[in-house]
């Protein structure tokens, strides 16, 4: 069995737990801490260049991230992987709050959530292409103001906004 | 392990850790309240003292067992601690099973309640467990904290899926949002009050800077006054006018910075 | 640098994409029909022997899955990728009853913990993603069942519900 040198070994292990791209100089901060005098660029390029088994690394601007090899696409698609997940309740709610109360902001969605946002949430349903921002609020900070896309309404099959189903509004009204 | 209880920490006062608690009262002045934080509630408690009593489960001395429960919930009433009324249930059920100990057994009339020291027994046995089981579940190897897994690694050809959402479970959402409780609104940082504004304190240092003509160091704008209102907008009124450029930033000795008329 | 024998990469590859536990018979069956005549049992052994990079294979039961080897645990725990938040007792015990019990409803996890369950205990542990509601239990009031979810058992690193270790007896029970 081919062995890694441990540099190599340590930047796969970080790409594999991160699940998604990491930051380039986070990489070679940790790296340098753990395999100090070693060179974590060259690590990786010779690991970008190569590829480990069935992966590849690729590295676009500041971020690297893994991807399986193109060539198992058709042993993956035979294997039916890929089976849609519930959005996270999080993601869900924050949706929902967005959806009922746009345009909301930021601190706003977390006063109804009770709880604060973590980072990824707003990200996950923009990536997703469910909500964008529009313009800002005229209050200190000018927070961004969220609102539901039309891609939104397509996937949910809503004609328009007005069509939302009655959802119980709060005990008392947003801020 | 993610938690402790008072059985493995025993209980400290004054960071002396107390392993074996005086007779009489147990628990020394000013601990009992977060002595009693450390219990999920009066069954916990009461189960905590019958280990402590040595006493079997099945063999509850209930009458001993009761005396010391009340002790706890008298100090505790002494010292207007709160006690949740789960407490005072225990309380009148502990000495509603005295009683009916107390009192001769009467002849079988087909009555079907569960004799009541079985009940306490059992209800003890089941909390047992549970405690057991979390101790299990808090020893096992946790996620992030021992061991890490490979998350899925995507392919270009098979996109990740949309997660699944539906309408009714986004209706569902926001009822669950409504029934939730949560903070009050904060009422929004008022920082003008009659005795200070933004803008008056702004006009000030913009007048210190212009009479002095030199570069002031952070100490010089920084109110006399030990307040924090005065603290915040004296800061909040240097960033203005910088924002403003009514003042510009210069590098001021050892790295601090100062700030002159522009 | 030193390639794999196809059907390991293959079978890598299926564990990397699936992201989780797979059940052995369904990656037998994909195995063997894109590469026939080869025993991918003795390729899933000889990695489940030797691990591979930085990753382990595990075996239990029906289904095999990765995990990064215990020797990265420190780089890993650098990165902060997810931080444990740990549990309060109550929270604790109050998973333990579902765990072990499911499914249960909120009053009786309220019996058999003898206390009443404070709101966000339930809330934290959705939140979570470690419990979720299966159903209602037919009874006045038709209140909700809580089970523990798949991610419950990812997170503690648990092939199934059969393999929740056995109770431990407390510190100071009566002898």
């Amino acid at each position: 069995m081919q062995s890694l040198p441990p540099v190599q070994e340590a930047l796969l292990a970080i790409l594999l737990a991160a699940g998604g791209p990491v930051e380039l100089p986070r990489l070679g901060a940790i790296l340098s801490r753990f395999h100090p005098g070693v060179h974590w660029e060259e690590a990786l390029e010779e690991l970008c260049a190569t590829g480990w088994g069935p992966m590849e690394l690729l590295r676009t601007g500041t971020v690297c991230h893994l991807r399986i090899r193109a060539r198992h696409g058709a042993l993956l698609a035979a294997m039916e992987l890929q089976k849609p997940r519930p959005l996270s309740r999080p993601a869900l709610e924050t949706l929902a709050v967005i959806a009922y109360h746009q345009p909301v902001t930021r601190p706003e969605i977390e006063h109804w959530r009770g709880v604060s946002l973590s980072p990824g949430i707003l990200q996950q349903l923009q990536d997703l292409q469910w909500i964008e921002t529009a313009g800002t609020r005229d209050s200190p900070g000018r927070p961004a103001l969220w609102t539901t896309t039309p891609e939104f309404l397509r996937h949910f099959g809503l004609p328009d906004l007005g069509a939302l189903p009655a959802g119980l509004s709060g005990p008392e009204s947003a801020p | 392990m993610l938690l402790s209880t008072p059985e493995e920490s025993g209980i400290r006062v004054e960071g002396e850790r107390l392993e074996h608690l005086p007779d009489g009262l147990y628990v020394p002045p000013d601990a009992l309240e977060i002595f009693l934080d450390r219990f999920s509630g009066p069954l916990d408690l009461l189960l905590w003292l019958i280990r402590r009593n040595r006493m079997d489960i099945r063999n509850i001395q209930v009458a001993e067992v009761t005396s010391q429960y009340l002790a706890y919930l008298e100090e505790a009433r002494r010292r207007n601690l709160e006690l949740a009324s789960d407490y005072l249930l225990m309380a009148a059920w502990l000495a509603e099973i005295k009683a009916r100990i107390l009192l001769p057994v009467p002849p079988a009339n087909g009555d079907t309640d569960m004799d009541p020291r079985e009940e306490l027994a059992h209800r003890l046995e089941l909390l047992a467990e549970i405690q057991g089981q979390a101790r299990a579940l808090d020893a096992l190897p946790l996620l992030g904290r021992d061991f890490w897994l490979p998350a899925a690694v995507p392919h270009e050809r098979l996109a990740a899926p949309t997660p699944h959402a539906d309408l009714a479970m986004l209706a569902t959402a926001l009822q669950v949002l409504a029934r939730r409780p949560r903070p009050a609104i904060p009422a929004g940082h008022q920082i003008a009050s009659p005795a200070f504004s933004l803008r008056q304190r702004m006009g000030e240092l913009l007048a210190l800077c212009q009479s002095l003509r030199r570069p002031l160091g952070i100490l010089e704008l920084l109110p006399d006054q030990p307040d924090r209102m005065l603290l915040g907008l004296s800061l909040l009124a240097v960033l203005e006018l910088l924002r403003q450029r009514a003042l510009r930033l210069l590098p001021g000795e050892d790295g601090s910075w100062e700030v002159i008329r522009v």
